[in-house]
């Protein structure tokens, strides 16, 4: 986390970010209307996926992209079991609680992820293309794998399987990921060019807008909290570090590139914040956002932007055993 | 003098997520329509919430105008699911214009 | 104690293009003053309907607080063509203070 | 059949700039809670208003439910500044379910 | 529609329509907020009125601008006419849907223009600069001929023939789009070269996430529809092929190049749902949004996007005699 | 303002704040959604604060900063106190309203600024990178003379003065561009680079949108107006000019180049018609919007942007002796 970790730390990306945090935090009325944050998040998913289908038609896939995909899947099963057992023992939440975070940990957070990526080009150390197809399909298994852990409690008979299993597949995250990638695999390098100053120049300086608004919903959440006990923010520090590590030794152990491996680590230590509170509410009411949302957003996106994705890059360049030089 | 008749008009604050299943109940109790108004921010016994709409986690007013027993109806299906849901609702009598609409 | 006062609150629901006609016919009852707030969807006898502000289909909420006698001028006034502009209206009592503003 | 309670449903229009002095007076007369919703434009005896949210000089809605005492404390305490700040409350009866939570 | 059409249907373009078509049609929660949606519609509307007004600027006007001036102008009349008696007859819609209806078919389409010359393009025959300004006065003449249609029903007498002229001419489209090709005329390429990134090199990205959000709207009303019968699907299949043909032996009779017939072709293919809706809502608010919009946003916008648009630009290269090689 | 002033009321920027104008006297329904506004105003304060601070890192500071920086705030506390004198005689304005006027007047309009600065650009005299940090530490202290002068009123005694200290030091628009500012100084022109498509390459382009808005909601204010006299439009024009000279020519005694100094005087012609608007609603309700609204949005910003740049840029080439000859 030395050079490379500074570097990343005077980035105008994560400098947004903290500029968010600091305004929030200094009660400022500073405030990016929903519809235009919305919109962002829309245009960051339409062009991560877009980016990564072309990378796709540009390189062609081989064996590993399998074993990432079923790494990301497996994953994204595996980390809410864990997860969900801490928060009912140590973190003391009820058991709808404890689903639903643990739905947020096991999935993914696509700006995190995106984050990451800025940082690991920097670096020197680009994931491939297909990583894309990997956070996608990641989004969902923890949602089912989080409602099944909840659902003991019996509370949502009335919520028809079909109609989750709907919401966890057609999910807008996933449709716009999946549908932006499968674009940018069949139009391809030439069909991008018309679109790259929009898809591709523009990206960075919207990711820096988007992130100064989530330090500053990040922060404003956290003073507003009533529910976050000291043990759930261990919980919410601790669980991307566990996570991180598994999943980028699980990318070396499969054979991924630095880069890549780093972005299975960054993407099994990353919380989802969009995703999966809205499919929570909808299929688990009563579970409490001012929790789940708090742990994700204010404790967990932060600490991974800041701190973890260094961490992270630093331990992906160890465990492949090679990776750009620091600079 | 034109003639007025009275309704009831149910206002349910609800999750953006659980606005279907709100008029699904109305389309149940046969009432012809419904409205959904926006709601920016707010504060209950679980703390205050705003800027929710990118998170998935906003709220809406969904209102109905319907007779005195369907509107009834209505709160009695919903009932159950009042808190489990995080719903609230409000009614009163209203007089409305061309009655036989509602 | 402070004292309150009974108007009537007239809330109408309409296309955003005709609003100027009801607020028109409200600065025409002599009313003092009119409020507009935004709509998302609702669903009538003519189906749902959503996302209409690009295609400038989409209506709003016009209210207005008035005395008793200037509230029923302006339901006369609108009652004629509330159907055939897809108008609808609601009204009720509601106290306010400082009435004489209304 | 369900039981409904009485209860004062009050909405305050003020400006986005003075909300925080209307909630934390929601507060400080030990209602439960309260929820904002957008404006759009409007007219008054200051003329009319709209699209001012870049302005920093838009409205909003605030309204909260609550039982008459405390009602009437929200009342009591706002009358002085309503016109000072603009203000404007209407407040009405409202049956809901689950009254306790109010 | 061989080579240039399969063509057409890669471009990233098309690709993000059928995808919002998709995922509306699948259940999937994907929406684009509405401020959004209206400011790119805004967006796409001046920076096409730039553009055109800086190639005029570039190239001068000759002889041949006002007879496609007048063309446009004729066509946007006379069409309705014929259109609101097959509307009445064949369709069984009343006068004063018909007359609705036929203003929608008369009047044009920014979006499906703008798609299309994105295609023509690719194909190596741009339009002219000047077919925007045709393009913007086609807008209103329709507006008033579907008015006068539907009006003999008697019920619009308080609707002041003012007020409707007013709306006519200064509606919202119709002002950003002649206003920003007389800014574009007046400051000229250089004035141009400093806006350029935003207004030229976005252009074509924005226009993705546009259409993404038209196949979910145009989706999203099909599925809802209660008023469309399949006499009316027909009609909005016909309309466009016949008046797509019409169009292209216009400006080929008038001695346009092949773009440019193929561009006036479009124009009268097209039928509006944006301008013509809102005048209709403000002047004949007792038609039936259910129908016109449903028509022309939902069936004919989709049929000229994915096929129509096709068809025109191969019967322009027939019909003038040369345009570019399909590649 | 002759050669020069005719090429900026050619410039793209400028005629689209005529359309604007001219769009809204015609009655047209052109709106841009208040959403899409809003994030342009974040979007165009962003962008400037990022730019100066990047400008600052390059060339480094000397001597005049802190003079430029001193003469700024001074001016912004001195120019109320006359201010408020012609308002309450001249302008027969209450105390109340005559204190939150003054302050519209003492603090400054990013726009207009921003539009100057293109202006002055294309004219060859581009203001130095610290002008920006300037411009933000002027917006306050004009705020607080005027609350100062209204408050012998006794009207807010309610309104702590620690909030209201809050409020001038952390407005958004303070906090933004100083943010900005620091994060551009600290990322240097590499970490800029990144996002230059962003916030360089599209800044003209929004700020034609954003102007085109400003014209309309101008316009449209004046038009409802009811408050405004005779003698408040005189005010409104005289003042830009009286402290346009006395800006440049301040800039120009302290030793600033010449477009540092026009933008000095830029600075104190202009009045601010967000940042201030929305401290006055908070610290004095009572104050009219209807009066210091219109006069600083409807009357002084267009005159500032049609005439009285180009005015002061001719002013700042004669004071300073020298700058780039007129093309
Ligand atoms: N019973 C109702 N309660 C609330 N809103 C209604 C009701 N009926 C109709 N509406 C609203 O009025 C609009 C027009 O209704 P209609 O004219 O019946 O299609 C609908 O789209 C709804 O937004
Ligand atoms: N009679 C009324 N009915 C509804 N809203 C009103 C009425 N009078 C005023 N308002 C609203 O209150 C705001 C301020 O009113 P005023 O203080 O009279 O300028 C107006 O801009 C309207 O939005
Ligand atoms: N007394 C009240 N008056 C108005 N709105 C309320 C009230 N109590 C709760 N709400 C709204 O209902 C939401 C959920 O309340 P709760 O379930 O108590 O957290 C809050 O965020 C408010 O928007
Ligand atoms: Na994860
Ligand atoms: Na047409
Ligand atoms: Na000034």
């Amino acid at each position: 986390m030395d050079a490379m970790g500074i570097q990343a730390l005077t980035s105008p990306v994560v400098l947004f970010f903290v500029l968010g945090l600091l305004a929030a935090f200094a009660r400022s009325d500073l405030a990016i209307p929903e519809a235009i944050a919305k919109g962002m998040s829309l245009y960051l998913m339409a062009a991560i996926g877009l980016k990564g289908g072309i990378e796709v038609a540009e390189s062609g896939l081989d064996g590993t992209v399998l074993a990432a995909l079923a790494a990301g899947i497996g994953a994204g099963f595996i980390m809410p079991l864990y997860a969900y057992w801490i928060l009912k023992g140590f973190g003391k939440l009820d058991r709808i609680n404890a689903g639903a975070v643990a739905a947020h940990y096991g999935s993914i957070s696509v700006v995190t992820f995106v984050t990451a990526i800025e940082i690991f080009e920097l670096q020197g150390n680009p994931p491939e293309g297909y990583m894309v197809a990997v956070m996608a399909t990641m989004e969902s298994p923890a949602i089912l794998a989080g409602l099944l852990l909840a659902r003991g409690a019996g509370s949502n008979e009335d919520q028809s399987t079909k109609e989750l299993l709907h919401e966890v597949l057609f999910n807008a995250s996933v449709v716009l990921l999946l549908g932006a990638f499968a674009i940018g695999w069949i139009a391809g390098p030439e069909g991008f060019s018309d679109v790259e100053p929009f898809f591709g120049a523009m990206f960075k300086g919207v990711l820096c807008i988007f992130l100064l608004d989530m330090g500053l919903i990040a922060a404003r959440r956290i003073m507003d909290s009533r529910a976050l006990t000291w043990r759930l923010v261990a919980i919410a520090i601790a669980l991307p570090l566990v996570n991180g590590v598994i999943g980028t030794a699980l990318g070396a152990s499969i054979g991924l590139d630095t880069g890549s491996a780093a972005a299975l680590g960054v993407l099994c230590a990353s919380a989802s914040y969009i995703a999966v509170p809205a499919a929570m509410r909808m299929a688990l009411p009563e579970a409490d956002p001012g929790v789940y949302l708090t742990m994700s957003l204010s404790i967990t996106f932060p600490f991974n932007v800041l701190i973890n994705i260094g961490l992270i890059g630093a331990l992906a360049v160890m465990m492949t055993g090679n990776g750009a030089a620091v600079p | 003098m034109i003639e007025t008749v009275i309704r009831k008009r149910i206002e349910i604050l609800a999750d953006q997520a659980q606005a279907k299943h709100v008029t699904q109940a109305i389309d149940d109790a046969g009432i012809t329509g419904w409205t959904i108004t926006p709601v920016t921010s707010g504060k209950g016994r679980e703390g205050r919430w705003r800027e929710e709409r990118v998170m998935g986690t906003d709220k809406v007013f969904i209102l109905t105008i319907a007779p005195q027993e369907k509107a009834m109806a209505l709160a009695e299906a919903l009932a159950p699911v009042l808190t489990q849901r995080g719903l609230l609702l409000t009614m009163w009598d209203v007089e409305v214009i061309r009655g036989e609409r509602f």
